[in-house]
């Protein structure tokens, strides 16, 4: 199977429902001539020409307001936030218009429209430009919220995103765009709502997405090593929510860890942490653990915006909790 | 005045006189259901702007072209010819109304009918008109979007962004501010730095055009015309409609903060007064005529609500439906 | 003690702090010549003119940044959103602007200023119009968040929000500026992260916060009738959470239900139930659950929306559950 | 070109060239350490622009005034008069840093000198600037807040939404639009349907000027007088500085998007050397003393990547404190 980076793997999402599709378009800052700001959308412009990849203003409410409004009459429009941190100038037009103009027309409009971009902290980027935002838009009925962690999923599930017929939140991550893995040449989608299992095991459950996958399955090797056996799940959708496939590891496990790169208090991670324990109640054998980032702003300096982060480390003490090792 | 008259069709003179009146009669008997407590939450009433949607739909093709405003919608929606059954079942809350009880009178659609709302958030609905009219322009159509919004919606943000992108972009969409001189309780001379909003357009590079919301064929004949403008050339328009509404903001708002004889003064400016004077003297219509189409009207309203009143709560389980496509 | 509204609660707190403080000003849609929406600041313009009682136009996201630039540079702004959904348009200067000034500039600066309006769902308004915000503003690190539900804590802790030096989310709601309760006519401050039990009670903790106060009392005095002895701990505060409290409560009693009208994913409701199942692990008896709004946008169907959120039967459903009454 | 010099005092004159070759040789420093990833994230040079924010904040009184910037921000830090160790060491994220190496390059800040920010949300601190005039008015000050952002940033609806009620309330702020011609790789007449940004003034009743942002004097003379002007009558100004960034966005990006050609014919334009050539035709300044001049600028942007190197990093625990007050 190739290797192609996340980044490419998401360049031929688009790339292949365009060609299929030609209600599909890209909008977005820097995403035409300049090729998109982190290169996501590389030659589309030249391909599709700038009907179909469209560069905007810096007006992120409205433009992402324009989107809905193309996606009520019949378009296919791909919203590129240049990073998450800036879909909060349009949280409105999200929360109010995309999530709810299906309902409160009572189900008379499609809304087939896909905002995405880079999620969560990169590096030295102080604290309004790095924010993992799946807490605000997973509260939100009416949205379907994905969080692909490798090229694979990412492929698959942009291209099952374009297709929906309903306002998807697609969350990447900065560091993840360089990341490779083998996407094959055939086509293939991956289902919305379906999660994971990125490695079997059987002592421990460690529910996860996003960027922190890989610093999950890194802990879960270390623990190996001290012969814990854990099974990691990838949520990749995280609403509508996979809930059997938590329920089922967990009630094989009876251990549980949950791991979410975004603030603990009212959380992705902390609902899940709350279900788990909610329905496997008799079945649990300590406490869930939630392994977010700090509850702080993000700092600039670099030690420190690491420190307020998930971590191996703290994955492996999260660990030693729920199996009693000290 | 008979003279200026006589340039029209005379069935479309009579289609306006009764949309305008119909509008009327209809919120006359909304605000009634209202006080028996029929219909809930927030009920903004039209009463005194009808002329400017009945006018400015009249000149445009819903064959092809878009509608879209604010909550203060009855107006538009009963002018874009949706049955006025299924709105005010929906102002009832009731599974035959047009959004099947979920939206009520802020959320009014029909998509058929291509009339996107009905919209709640002050503001918020100016740039979908944009994608709307987006819509049509990569579609290569001919169509054109009227989206409508009030004087207090024009200092917000998504105006400012989304004229530029229109205009930058070409996008046929024609902008109508309704200034019927108040957002709720706030003149707005009292928040807006310049006092003649249609003049807001030059910072987008647009035409910009004030007309007579209270003149129905002023209204007519301005989106006929810009219209026509806007479908050969791809640029979009902004107007101001000043025009002034009788009753108070909403329903629970008395409207204390204008005096009687600032509402008395523009009553007498009354819009369906004045087509129906203008048709008279042209012998195109006689009192019992207007009579008849006025008790057409009323009954049209009062079977309305009667329907409203027939017409079956959604059952529980439907809350849990039209979440997603 | 003289019984006066909510609504007068708030009022009263607003004159009195700006009696004493001539750095407070009010300002938001309709709160001067109106007198606000919901009339909460009747009378203030006359008292204390238009330089400080400020009628904006339509503009959340603008006057809301207004106002923090003005507490950055020494006032005391009170920013009133006619209700909290339109917040959302405002959303990034509260979320990247006010929770992230103080942080970012290594704490230069104070932000001294309040965000106040009717939370969450009235009546007959469909989905743009009825949203509990709390899960929005209680994510964000730099923000406090309170939610009062009686007259007595509504204006207690407003006045300890008005000289607090730091971001305050204050949550009200429709349906209780009506509501009448006792409050003296001496000066009082309530802190600013204290819960407060409300009921005391040895057998079921319920934890809840704002207008579905009232629904809990009620259901409690039901279960009395069954010979189950409640306690109700009111949060009042959201962030900063009251952790004592709670452990202290649930550690008595064995057994918690949590009462948000907030949806149920990634909600501070979401998140206490996973606190106290953490936390209280080996002294519950039963799971711990959750009774919130159900997961849809709000229809406006009076029944619908009735049915959509919390209620006496769902909390008493939720009480069987963990007392294993059936 | 010697007379019009004379009316400057020429220790002005001498701290604005010394300024403008200060803020190019400590970026070219912190060019520098980035290179070296002494310094990481973005990190958005003002060189080419130097004039705008020097001859600006020379023409105003920190004492009572105030400033305000996006994240391209070292410039204005340094023409407030911050302290290049401060200012390197929060580039380098360090404890000694301004913002206690929270904040970084986007984020400097010095709440004494009346610095504001160092913001990053593009077009987000527009309101936080009326805001401190608001200020400014309440307690009856004789203040001005200076406020600059991008030709990008005026197209975002807080600019529309803020200047219409700075209008509309009178307030002491007056809005610098840098117009570099790019937001990040676009072309500000790609994205702006009003091709004379200070034109947009017109839509808040409010004086639109447009000043050449590479003539530091121009720059001094437009704010001398505004600031004047603002200070009496209470009236928010809106100024388009038309000058030229010579790098790329930001460290990260090649700006291929700008021909060679047209970079090169701004630097022709640079506003140190015409103000060096002013001072020099006027006998104000020779060529030795341009290089002492230089040569300390360079060694202050030297000693401050020292300083900062030598600077601590903070404490982990350090990340739990500065949230509230
Ligand atoms: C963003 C937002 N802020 C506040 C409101 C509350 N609100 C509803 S209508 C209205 C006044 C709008 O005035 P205008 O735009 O002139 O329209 P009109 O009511 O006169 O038709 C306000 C403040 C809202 N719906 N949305
Ligand atoms: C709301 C928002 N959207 C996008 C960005 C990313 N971004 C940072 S700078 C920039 C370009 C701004 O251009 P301009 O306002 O002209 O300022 P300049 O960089 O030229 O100084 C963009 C798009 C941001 N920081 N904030
Ligand atoms: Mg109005
Ligand atoms: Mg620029």
């Amino acid at each position: 199977m190739p290797v192609i980076t996340y980044r490419e793997a998401l360049r031929q999402a688009i790339d292949e429902e365009m060609a299929r599709d030609d209600s599909v378009l890209l909008m977005g800052e820097e995403v035409a001539q300049y090729n998109g700001a982190y290169k996501v959308s590389r030659g589309l412009l030249d391909k599709y020409g700038d009907k179909r990849v469209i560069d905007t203003p810096i007006t992120e409410e409205s433009f992402t307001g324009i989107g809905i409004g193309a996606a009520m009459a019949g378009l296919r429009p791909i919203i590129e936030w240049m990073t998450f941190n800036f879909s909060f100038q349009a949280f409105d037009q999200i929360v109010n218009n995309a999530a709810k103009m299906r309902y409160m027309s009572g189900g008379q409009f499609k809304l087939p429209i896909v905002f995405r971009g880079p999620n969560g902290p990169a590096e030295w980027l102080s604290s309004q430009h790095s924010q993992a935002c799946a807490a605000f838009y997973s509260h939100v009925p009416g949205l379907k919220v994905i969080s692909a962690a490798t090229a694979y999923d990412a492929k698959g599930l942009l291209k099952s995103a374009i297709r929906d017929d309903n306002p998807v939140i697609f969350m990447e991550a900065e560091f993840l765009y360089g990341l490779e893995g083998e996407v094959p040449e055939e086509e293939y989608l991956i289902p919305i709502g379906q999660a994971d299992i990125k490695r079997q095991g059987k002592d421990l459950t460690i529910i996860t997405f996003g960027k922190v996958l890989h610093t999950a399955l890194k802990a879960a090797k270390e623990l190996e090593v001290d012969g814990i056996d854990v099974e990691v799940i990838d949520l990749r959708t995280l609403r509508p929510l996979d809930e059997g496939a938590i329920i089922k590891s967990v009630n094989k496990t009876g251990r549980c860890i949950v791991v979410d790169e975004s603030w603990p208090y009212a959380s992705v991670g902390s609902y899940i942490a709350w279900f788990v324990s909610n329905r496997c109640f008799d079945m649990l054998d300590a406490q869930v653990e939630l392994v977010s980032s700090e509850d702080i702003p993000m700092p600039y300096n670099h030690r420190l915006e690491v420190a307020a982060q998930p971590s191996v480390e703290k994955i492996m003490a999260a660990a030693e909790k729920v199996l009693y090792l000290n | 005045m008979a003279d200026g008259i006589k340039k029209y069709d005379s069935a479309l003179l009579c289609k306006m006189l009764e949309q305008m009146v119909l509008i009327r009669r209809f919120e006359e008997k909304a605000a009634q259901s209202y006080g028996l407590k029929k219909i809930g939450g927030f009920c903004h009433l039209y009463i005194g702007q009808e002329a400017v949607a009945v006018g400015a739909i009249a000149a445009i093709d819903l064959t092809k072209d878009y509608v879209i405003t604010a909550y203060r919608d009855h107006g538009h929606a009963l002018a874009v010819g949706m049955d006025a059954n299924v709105i005010m079942a929906e102002l009832y809350g009731r599974i035959e109304g047009c959004s099947r009880g979920k939206g009520g009178s802020m959320h009014l659609f029909d998509a058929d009918k291509h009339f996107y709302g009905g919209h709640g958030i002050v503001g918020a609905h100016i740039p979908l008109a944009a994608g709307m009219a987006m819509k049509i322009k990569y579609r290569e159509e001919d169509g054109v979007v009227l989206c409508f919004f009030g004087d207090g919606a024009i200092h917000q943000g998504s105006f400012h962004e989304t004229l530029n992108m229109a205009s930058v972009w070409k996008l046929p969409v024609i902008y109508i501010c309704e200034n019927n001189q108040y957002g709720m309780g706030t003149d707005f001379r009292r928040v807006s730095s310049q006092p003649q909003l249609y003049k807001m357009a030059d910072s987008y590079n647009m035409p910009g055009i004030e007309v007579d919301g209270m003149d129905v064929l002023a209204m007519y004949d301005c989106i006929k015309e810009t219209a026509e403008q806007v479908r050969d050339d791809n640029v979009p328009v902004l107007i101001e409609a000043k025009t002034y509404r009788y009753q108070g903001h909403s329903m629970s708002d008395p409207g204390t903060y204008r005096t009687k004889d600032e509402v008395a003064s523009y009553k007498e400016n009354d819009p369906i007064v004045i087509l129906n004077n203008k048709m008279a003297a042209a012998g195109l219509i006689d009192d019992k005529q207007y009579k008849e189409l006025d008790d057409k009207c009323k009954k049209i309203a009062a079977d309305s609500a009667e329907f409203a009143e027939k017409s079956q709560q959604p059952d529980i389980k439907t809350m849990y439906e039209d979440i997603f496509a």
